[in-house]
C-alpha cells in the first residue's frame, strides 16, 4: 500500500520544477520554484469553462445518481449517528467496583491536573480498609471542560474516564450542565483495572 | 376570545417559519470557528434545518452565535453586536469558551459571554463537536417553537428598563 | 554553534558585553543598554555577522524567580540581596544567510524600565516591542507608535509581571441585571 | 492649434486642467471589525480610505488575547499542552510538538526521544500542517466568493480530523503529544487508513486546483495584491510560506532540521514575486509535499514490539498504568508527577518548528519547578500581521481580504 | 363568456397572473432550488427538513419558512437614516422587477373557441375575408384571442432597459440612505456596477435587433419561428453574432443582477453590502428582487435567443418538418412538409411548458456560475465591463451592419 | 394605460409587504440598536463627507454612453430601409453609422487612456 504510489517520481517528469538549491543539512531537499501559470493561460471563457466542468460533475453525480454513487457525505445527524472513535474522549463517568460502589478514592489526582478545575471533589472517610477515603461529592461541570483528557491520565486507580462515546448535551442554563456524582455513575461500569489484574492497562490496547 | 385564538395561531406559525429559517451571525472569534466551519462542511451540513446562510449584518440575523472566547476587549462589539440586533433574536453560546470562559480564568478572558448578553443556549465542548452544535440548534428550534427564548421574556424587561430610561430623560437627547 | 558570534562581540565590544552564556545551544550576551544601538547596527550589517531577521522581543521578569543556590534547593532569588534588576528584556536575532543566532538581554531595573528601540533596524520589532510594552510596561525610546496592543487603552498595569494577579480583571462591560457574579 | 486646445479646454493642456479643478475629496475613516467576515473576528481595522483605497490602515490585534504566557506560568508544563493546541488551533499537533521539544530541550532529553515517537510526531504535525493549509486555502477562496472549492476543501479536511481523532481522541484540541513523546500509540491500521485519504485529497486538489489556478478571476485578484519585496520580507521577519511567497529560501525543517526530517525528502517551494497568488501557490505545493512526506513516513515507520511511543524516562513520563495501579513505588512516582509536574531544570532555551503559518517559537525558562517561569511563544502569525500594515497601503478595501486570507491569520496564534 | 375572454386579456389581470402565479412561486421556489442545487455541487443535502406534520417535500417548505420569518420579523428603521429613501429603496428595488415581466410573451397567442381543434393557420392569416356571416364566424372564433403577454410596445426592450435603470437605482439610494459607511460603499459600488454594464446590456443586443428589424419581444419570437437553426443564438450571418451577442448580454445581465461573481456591492467578506441596515422583509425585498431579476433575465435571453415559446418543430397546427413559408396577408404561415397535426389546446400547453423549461434551465445555469465562480474585484469588474464588454459590443454593432448590407447587396 | 396599472399594481404588492411587517414584527428600539452597525465598532465620522470623484465620473461617462446608445436604437430598427432608393439596405447606412461608432471609439479610447474608467 505505502510503497504503491508513484508520487516519488514527481522529478522524473521531464517538466518537473525548477530546483533552486540543494540543502546542504540534507541533500534529499531540495528548494523549488513553484510553477505559476503563464497570464496566457488563464483566460475569462476557458478557465470559467473547466471550472464549471467540475462542478456540472457533482452536480450530475449527485442529482442523477443512487445516494451510494455520489459524492455526497452528508450524514442525517439525528437519525444517522458518526460512530465515535474508540478514543474519543466525551462525556466523563465514574467507574464502578465489584459492589457496585465508585472506584474514586478522592486521591484529588484528577482536579489537581484539570487545567480548567472543572472537577470538585468533597472527600469523605470510608470504613473500607484498604481505601481510606471516597468522594462525597464528585461533579464536572462539562462547561467548563476542556476535554483535555488530562484527569483520565491523571487517576491512579481507572476510576474516571471520558471513553462513554456520547457527548455533553447542550444545555439551556448553566446549572443543567453540571454532571454529579450519581449521572456519572450511571453513565459508569464495573471497570476492567482489577487492581493487580490483567486488565489494567486498558489504554495499552491500541 | 376568537382574537386570542387567531393571535395564537399567527403567533404558532410565526415560530415554525423562525423556527426553520434561523439565519446566524456568526461571531467567530477562536477555535470553535474551525468547529463552525465544519458544521457548515459537506459532512454535518447545517443547511438541513435552513440554517446555513450567514449574515454579517446583525439587522438580518436571528441567531447571534458566539463562537469563541470572548475577551474583554471584545466585550463591548459583542454588546453592540446583541444590542443591533432584530427582535426576536437568539443566543447561543458555542463552547466551553463562550459559555464560561473555560480553562481561561484570567484577566483578559471574560468568565462567559452570559456576563455580557444573555444566552438562549449554551454548548459545552472545547470545541463542541458539530453533533453537539446540531443538538444544541434542535434545543433552539424546540424553544423557538415553543416560544420559549429569552426574546419573549426579554421584551418585558427592556419594556421596563426603557421605561425607567424613558422617566429618568435618558431617550430625550 | 555560533559560539564565533559571541567571540566577535566579546573582541569588538568588550565592555559593552556584559555577559556571555551558551545554553541548550543558544547564545546570550547580556548588553549594556546605552550600548545596545551601536552591538545591534554592527550585528546587522557586518557581513559576518548579517542578522537580517529579528525573531522576538520579550522580558523576563525575574521577581520571585527561583533558582537552585549553591546547595541546590530551589528558593526565590533575592533581588535586592543580588544586586540584580528586575527585568531582563530579550532580543532573539537570527542570520538567514549564516544560519546562526544569537540573544541580546538588557537588564533594566523597575524604576527605569527603558531600552532603546530597535525598529529601526528591524521592522518586525514593531510590534513585538509594543507587545513587551503592554505586557511588561518597558516603554522603548525612539518607537514609533508606543501604545497597547493586545490589551485595551483602559487597562491599568502590565499583566505578565509576576505580581499582577492572573485573574484581576478589568470589565469594559458587564450585564446590568444580573447579579454581581463576577468570575 | 495651441490656440484653438485653450479655447477648447480654457487650459494650456489638459493636464493642468486635471490637476487645478480636482475637488479635494474627504477621507473617510471606517471601523473595519472586530465583527467582520474578513476579519476572523479578532482584528480590528480602521481605515482611512479615498474612495475605496486606503490611504492608513492601522490594525489592532488582541481581542483574542487568551493571556497563553500567564495561564502557562500558573500550569505544570504537562497542563500546557491543551493551551498550546489552541495557539494555531488549524494545527495544533505542530505547536503541541513545538512546545514539547522545548520542554524536552531543557531537559536534556532530546536525543533520547524513541524514534516511533518521532515519527508519530512527524506524521501527526504533516497532517496537521495539510489541515491548515486546507483551510487557510479554501477560507480564501469562500472570502473571494468561490464557495465551492472551500467546501470541497472542508470535505477533505473532516477525512483529515476524524483520523486525527482516532488517533488522539479530539478533533481539533488534541493534547496528544507529551514531553518525551507522544500519549498514545496510532491505533492499528491507521497509516493504511491515512494514505487511502491521502489519495482522495489528491483528488479533490486536482478539482480545487481546476476551479482556481487559471481562473482569471481568482489570478486577478490574487497575483499583484499584496506584493512584498525580499528585503522587507526579512526585515518584517516573514518565515513559513508566506516569507517563501517572497523567495526567502528558509525552511525550518531543511536550515535547522529536528527531529526526522534529516531523514526525509522532499521539496521546499519558493515563489518569485511575493505575492498573495505565490502565497496561494506555495501553499497548494506544500500540501502535495506534506503529503510526499506521509507517503516515505509510512514506509519508514518503526514498527515492531520494542518501538516505544513515549519515552521511559522517570523524571518525564508517567509510570505505566498498571504498575500505578499496582505498585507503590510507581504510585508515588505517579503521584509526584501529577501534583508536582514535571521537574524541569533551571535554564532557559528557544526552541523552533516549522509551523503551518512559519517558524514557530517557544522560549522557555525554568525555573527548576514543575511550573514553566515564562513561557514565550514566537507565533509566526502575530509577526505577518505586523507585516499586513504596509502591505495593504495603497490597495483597494477589496484587496484585505486576499491578504488577510493568505497571511492566515490565525487569532489563537496571533493574539496568543 | 365574452366577458370572461375580454377579463382575461385585460393587461393588470394578465399581470397579475403572471406575477403572482407564475414570477413570484418562481422567484420563490429559486431561493430554494438555489439552495439544494448549490449543495448538490458542494456534496451536501441542502435544505431538507422543514415540516409541516408529516409534510416534508424535499426542503420546499424552507422558503415559506423564509417567507413568514422575514414578515414577522422587527421592521425596524434605525436613527440616523433617510427615513423616505430608506423606506423606498426595498420598493424601488422590488417594483420594477415586477413591472418589466410585462413585455415579456411568456405563451402562444390562445384562441380559446379552438383549444380543441387543430389551428388553421392559413384562415387565420388570411383574415376575415369572404361575405359577412363568414366575417362574422371568423370573427367568433377568432377575436377572443388572449395574447400571452401583458403589454405589445414597439419599444419593448428599451422599456426593460429603462425600467431596470429604475430597479438598481434601489440599490444606490439604500446605501445612501442607510447612514452607514459600508452601506455607502456597497451603494457606490452598486451604482457604477449598473452604469457599467448598463450600457453594454444595451449594445450587445443592437446587433440582433439590426437583423430582425424590431425591439418587441413578441416579434422576435415569431420571427425565429419554430425551427431551432434559427433561433437567436445560432444566428450566424458569416460570423456568429447569435453566440457572440449572448455570452456578452448574458455577462452583462448576471452583472446587473449583482451575483456573484459580480455580487461586489453586497461583496459579504469585504463590505459588508448596501443593505447592511435593512431587517426583516425590507431586506427580503432586496433578496427577492434578485431572484426576480434572475428569472427575468432568462426570459428576457429565452426571448431573444432561444426562441421564446417556441417548440422546436411545433407550429401553431401541430408538428412540422421540412415546410415552406408562405406570406399571406402579410404574415408569415408554414405550410407543406411532414405533418403531425396537434389540437391547438396542446399546442398551447407544449408552448407554455417549452418557456417554463427554457426559464428555469438558465436559471439553473446562472446558479451554476454562481456558485463555481469567485467574485470581481471593483475595478476589475469595471475594467471587463468598460474595456471588454464595451468595445467588443460596439464592434459586434459593425459586424452585424456589415454583414446585413453583404447579404443585402 | 397598462404599464402604469402595472406599476400601480407592484407598488401596492411592495406595499402590503411592509404594511405587513409593520403590523406583524415586535418592536423594541434601544438606543443602542439605533446606531448604524459598524462592525461591533464605536461608528468614526459620518457617511455623509465628499467622497472620490471617481464615483461621479463613472456617472457621467455612463450618461454619455448611454444616450449615445439611445441613438443606435432607431438606426438598428430602421437599417433596413435606411438608403436613398428605398426598400433596402444600403453602404448609406452602414458609412454613417460607422463614423458615429468611431467617434464614440475615440471618446472611449480617451477615457481610457485618461484613465477615468476605473473604480478610484
Amino acid at each position: 500500500m505505502a510503497g504503491g504510489h508513484a508520487h516519488d517520481a514527481h522529478d522524473d517528469h521531464g517538466d518537473g520544477p525548477e530546483v533552486l538549491s540543494v540543502s546542504d543539512k540534507n541533500p534529499r531537499v531540495r528548494t523549488i520554484q513553484v510553477k505559476r501559470p503563464t497570464p496566457a493561460e488563464s483566460s475569462y471563457l476557458a478557465a470559467t469553462a473547466k471550472g464549471l466542468g467540475v462542478t456540472l460533475k457533482h452536480f450530475v453525480k449527485n442529482t442523477f445518481s443512487r445516494r451510494k454513487n455520489t459524492y455526497i457525505e452528508t450524514i442525517e445527524y439525528p437519525e444517522q449517528k458518526f460512530e465515535y472513535p474508540e478514543r474519543f474522549r466525551g462525556l466523563h463517568r465514574l467507574m464502578h467496583r465489584d459492589d457496585g460502589a465508585v472506584r474514586c478514592v478522592a486521591c484529588m489526582c484528577c482536579p489537581t491536573v484539570c487545567p480548567a478545575h472543572c472537577i470538585t471533589i468533597v472527600p469523605a472517610q470510608t470504613d473500607d480498609n484498604g481505601i481510606e477515603k471516597y468522594p462525597a461529592t464528585f461533579e464536572i461541570d462539562e462547561l467548563r471542560c476542556v476535554v483535555c483528557g488530562l484527569c483520565v491520565e491523571a487517576c491512579p486507580c481507572d476510576a474516571i474516564r471520558m471513553d462513554t462515546g456520547i457527548h455533553a448535551k447542550p444545555v439551556e442554563e448553566r446549572h443543567e450542565a453540571i454532571m454529579t456524582k450519581d449521572l456519572l455513575l450511571e453513565l459508569g461500569a464495573r471497570s476492567t483495572a482489577v487492581q493487580g489484574g490483567e486488565g489494567a492497562d486498558w489504554r495499552g490496547k491500541k | 376570545m376568537g382574537l386570542e385564538l387567531v393571535t395564537t395561531q399567527l403567533e404558532k406559525a410565526a415560530n415554525w417559519g423562525r423556527k426553520f429559517s434561523l439565519f446566524s451571525y456568526p461571531f467567530v472569534t477562536a477555535c470553535c470557528g474551525m468547529e463552525f466551519m465544519s458544521v457548515a462542511a459537506p459532512k454535518y451540513d447545517i443547511a438541513r434545518f435552513g440554517a446555513e446562510f450567514p449574515r454579517f449584518s446583525p439587522r438580518q440575523a436571528d441567531l447571534l452565535m458566539i463562537v469563541g472566547t470572548i475577551t474583554e476587549k471584545q466585550a463591548p462589539a459583542l454588546k453592540r453586536v446583541y444590542d443591533q440586533m432584530a427582535e426576536p433574536k437568539w443566543v447561543i453560546a458555542f463552547g466551553v469558551c463562550a459559555s464560561t470562559g473555560g480553562f481561561y480564568q484570567n484577566y483578559h478572558a471574560t468568565p462567559g459571554a452570559d456576563q455580557i448578553i444573555p444566552v438562549d443556549v449554551y454548548i459545552p465542548g472545547c470545541p463542541p463537536r458539530p453533533e453537539q452544535v446540531l443538538d444544541a440548534l434542535m434545543l433552539l428550534m424546540s424553544r423557538v417553537q415553543d416560544a420559549r427564548g429569552h426574546s419573549q421574556l426579554r421584551h418585558k424587561r427592556e419594556k421596563l428598563v426603557l421605561e425607567q430610561q424613558r422617566a429618568a430623560g435618558a431617550l430625550e437627547e | 554553534m555560533s559560539q564565533k558570534v559571541l567571540d566577535a562581540l566579546a573582541k569588538k565590544f568588550g565592555d559593552a558585553v556584559e555577559r556571555t552564556e551558551t545554553q541548550h545551544g543558544d547564545e546570550v550576551a547580556w548588553i549594556k543598554r546605552d550600548k545596545l544601538v551601536e552591538v545591534a547596527t554592527w550585528l546587522r550589517n557586518d557581513p559576518a555577522m548579517a542578522f537580517d531577521q529579528g525573531m522576538f522581543v520579550t522580558a523576563i521578569d525575574t521577581l520571585d524567580l527561583r533558582r537552585p543556590d549553591a546547595n541546590g534547593a530551589i528558593r526565590v532569588v533575592d533581588l535586592e540581596a543580588a544586586g540584580a534588576t528586575r527585568f531582563e528584556v530579550c532580543y532573539q536575532l537570527r542570520s538567514l544567510r549564516h544560519r546562526h543566532r544569537v540573544r541580546l538581554k538588557i537588564r533594566v531595573t523597575e524604576a527605569d524600565p527603558r531600552v532603546p528601540s530597535m525598529t529601526g533596524l528591524w521592522s518586525s520589532f514593531i510590534w513585538q516591542e509594543r507587545e513587551t510594552f503592554d505586557m511588561y510596561g518597558i516603554k522603548f525610546d525612539g518607537h514609533p507608535d508606543l501604545r497597547r496592543i493586545y490589551l485595551y487603552e483602559e487597562f491599568v498595569g502590565y499583566p505578565l509581571r509576576k505580581d499582577y494577579p492572573k485573574d484581576k480583571r478589568q470589565p469594559l462591560v458587564r450585564r446590568s441585571d444580573l447579579p454581581s457574579s463576577e468570575s | 492649434m495651441a490656440d484653438l486646445k485653450t479655447l477648447v479646454l480654457g487650459r494650456k493642456d489638459v493636464q493642468d486642467m486635471d490637476e487645478e479643478q480636482e475637488l479635494p475629496s474627504e477621507l473617510m475613516t471606517i471601523n473595519m471589525g472586530p465583527s467582520h467576515p474578513a476579519m476572523h473576528g479578532t482584528v480590528r481595522i480602521v481605515l482611512t480610505v479615498d474612495g475605496e483605497r486606503i490611504v492608513k490602515g492601522d490594525i489592532q490585534p488582541g481581542y483574542l488575547h487568551r493571556c497563553f504566557e500567564k495561564e502557562s506560568e500558573h500550569a505544570t508544563y504537562t497542563q500546557v499542552f491543551p493551551y498550546t493546541d489552541r495557539l494555531n488551533y488549524v494545527s495544533p499537533m505542530i505547536n503541541n510538538v513545538g512546545y514539547a521539544m522545548a520542554v524536552e530541550k531543557l531537559l536534556g532529553i532530546t536525543k533520547d526521544i524513541p524514534r516511533r515517537a518521532e515519527y508519530v510526531r512527524v506524521i501527526v504535525s504533516e497532517v496537521s500542517r495539510i489541515t491548515d493549509h486546507l483551510t487557510c486555502v479554501g477560507a480564501s477562496a469562500m472570502e473571494l466568493g468561490g464557495f465551492t472549492p472551500f467546501l470541497y476543501f472542508l470535505k477533505a479536511r473532516e477525512w483529515l480530523y476524524v483520523l486525527l481523532e482516532e488517533v488522539s481522541g479530539a478533533r481539533l484540541t488534541h493534547s496528544y503529544v507529551r514531553v518525551g513523546g507522544v500519549s498514545k500509540d496510532l491505533p492499528d491500521g491507521w497509516m493504511d487508513k491515512l494514505l487511502a485519504r491521502l489519495d482522495e485529497i489528491e483528488a479533490v486538489m486536482v478539482e480545487v486546483e481546476t476551479m482556481l489556478n487559471n481562473n482569471k478571476i481568482f489570478r486577478d485578484r490574487m497575483a499583484g495584491v499584496g506584493v512584498f519585496s525580499k528585503e522587507d520580507a526579512i526585515s518584517f521577519g516573514l518565515t513559513g510560506p508566506v516569507g517563501r511567497a517572497c523567495g526567502i529560501d528558509y525552511d525550518v525543517r531543511k536550515d535547522f532540521p529536528y527531529s526526522i526530517y534529516p531523514e526525509l525528502e522532499f521539496d521546499v517551494p519558493l515563489g518569485t514575486t511575493g505575492d498573495c497568488y505565490d502565497r496561494y501557490l506555495v501553499r497548494v505545493e506544500e500540501i502535495k509535499q506534506s503529503i510526499r512526506i506521509l507517503r516515505q513516513c509510512a514506509r519508514q515507520l518503526p514498527t515492531g514490539p520494542g518501538e516505544r511511543h513515549i519515552i521511559d524516562d522517570p523524571r518525564v513520563a508517567l509510570p505505566p498504568k498498571r504498575d500505578a495501579y499496582n505498585t507503590i513505588e510507581s504510585m508515588i512516582r505517579h503521584f509526584k508527577h501529577i501534583v508536582d509536574g514535571i521537574k524541569v531544570p533551571a535554564g532557559e532555551a528557544y526552541t523552533f518548528v516549522e509551523g503551518g503559518n512559519g517558524e514557530l517559537g517557544f522560549f522557555i525558562v525554568a525555573d527548576g519547578t514543575g511550573r514553566p517561569f515564562k513561557c514565550y511563544v514566537r507565533s509566526p502569525s502575530f509577526v505577518h500581521l505586523s507585516s499586513v500594515e504596509k502591505t495593504m497601503h495603497n490597495h483597494l478595501i477589496a484587496d484585505i481580504v486576499p491578504i488577510f486570507g493568505m497571511i492566515n491569520m490565525i487569532g489563537g496564534e496571533c493574539d496568543k | 363568456m365574452d366577458i370572461v375572454y375580454a377579463i382575461l386579456d385585460n393587461a393588470a389581470l394578465k399581470w397579475a397572473v403572471l406575477v403572482l402565479i407564475m414570477v413570484m412561486p418562481l422567484a420563490s421556489l429559486l431561493t430554494w432550488a438555489e439552495r439544494r442545487q448549490s449543495a448538490m455541487m458542494q456534496d451536501r443535502l441542502g435544505p431538507n427538513r422543514a415540516n409541516l406534520g408529516p409534510l416534508k417535500i424535499w426542503g420546499i417548505l424552507h422558503f415559506i419558512a423564509d417567507a413568514v420569518k422575514m414578515i414577522a420579523k422587527e421592521d425596524f428603521i434605525p436613527g440616523s437614516v433617510h427615513r423616505g429613501l430608506f423606506a423606498l429603496a426595498p420598493i424601488l428595488a422590488l417594483a420594477p422587477v415586477l413591472v418589466a415581466f410585462a413585455i415579456i410573451p411568456f405563451g402562444p397567442t390562445v384562441y380559446p373557441h379552438v383549444m380543441g381543434d387543430v389551428l388553421n393557420t392559413y384562415q387565420l392569416a388570411s383574415g376575415p375575408v369572404g361575405d359577412a356571416a363568414q366575417q362574422a364566424a371568423w370573427a367568433a372564433t377568432y377575436d377572443d384571442s388572449i395574447r400571452a403577454q401583458v403589454f405589445q410596445i414597439e419599444f419593448g426592450l428599451i422599456f426593460y432597459f429603462a425600467i431596470l435603470t429604475l430597479a438598481n437605482y434601489g440599490g444606490t439610494i439604500a446605501g445612501w440612505a442607510s447612514y452607514n459607511k459600508w452601506a455607502l460603499l456597497g451603494g457606490l459600488r452598486s451604482s457604477s456596477q449598473m452604469m457599467s454594464y448598463e450600457v453594454s446590456m444595451g449594445l450587445s443586443l443592437m446587433g440582433m435587433f439590426l437583423i430582425w428589424g424590431t425591439l418587441e419581444p413578441g416579434a422576435m419570437v415569431q420571427l425565429q419561428g419554430s425551427e431551432p437553426w434559427k433561433w437567436g443564438v445560432v444566428l450566424w450571418p458569416f460570423v456568429p453574432l447569435g453566440l457572440v451577442a449572448f455570452i456578452l448580454f448574458f455577462t452583462a445581465a448576471i452583472a446587473e443582477t449583482k451575483r456573484a461573481p459580480f455580487d461586489i456591492p453586497e461583496g459579504e467578506p469585504e463590505i459588508i453590502g448596501y443593505f447592511v441596515e435593512y431587517s426583516g422583509i425590507r431586506w427580503g425585498m432586496f433578496f427577492l428582487a434578485e431572484f426576480i431579476e434572475i428569472v427575468f433575465i432568462s426570459a428576457v435571453i429565452t426571448t431573444v435567443f432561444f426562441g421564446g415559446y417556441q417548440v422546436p418543430f411545433l407550429d401553431p397546427d401541430g408538428f412540422r418538418f421540412l415546410g415552406d413559408w408562405v406570406t399571406v396577408n402579410g404574415q408569415q404561415v408554414h405550410l407543406g412538409g411532414y405533418y403531425l397535426p396537434v389540437p391547438h389546446g396542446a399546442v398551447v400547453a407544449l408552448q407554455f411548458g417549452a418557456f417554463a423549461i427554457k426559464v428555469v434551465l438558465l436559471c439553473w445555469l446562472q446558479l451554476l456560475i454562481r456558485w463555481t465562480l469567485p467574485r470581481f474585484r471593483a475595478d476589475q469588474l469595471m475594467n471587463l465591463g468598460w474595456k471588454v464588454l464595451l468595445p467588443s459590443s460596439l464592434g459586434l454593432i459593425m459586424v452585424a451592419a456589415l454583414a446585413k448590407l453583404v447579404s443585402f447587396l | 394605460m397598462p404599464a402604469g396599472l402595472a406599476i400601480v399594481c407592484a407598488l401596492g404588492f411592495c406595499g402590503l409587504f411592509v404594511a405587513l411587517a409593520v403590523l406583524i414584527g415586535p418592536k423594541v428600539v434601544t438606543p443602542e440598536k439605533l446606531k448604524p452597525f459598524e462592525c461591533g465598532s464605536e461608528p468614526i465620522g459620518t457617511p455623509r463627507g465628499r467622497y472620490s470623484v471617481k464615483f461621479y465620473q463613472v456617472a457621467i461617462l455612463f450618461l454619455v454612453f448611454d444616450i449615445e446608445a439611445a441613438f443606435m436604437y432607431p438606426w438598428a430598427l430602421l437599417y433596413r430601409h435606411l438608403s436613398f432608393s428605398g426598400g433596402h439596405v444600403s453602404l448609406f447606412g452602414f458609412v454613417e453609422m460607422l463614423i458615429f461608432v468611431l467617434i464614440l471609439v475615440v471618446a472611449l479610447a480617451y477615457v481610457w487612456r485618461k484613465k477615468a474608467i476605473g473604480w478610484d
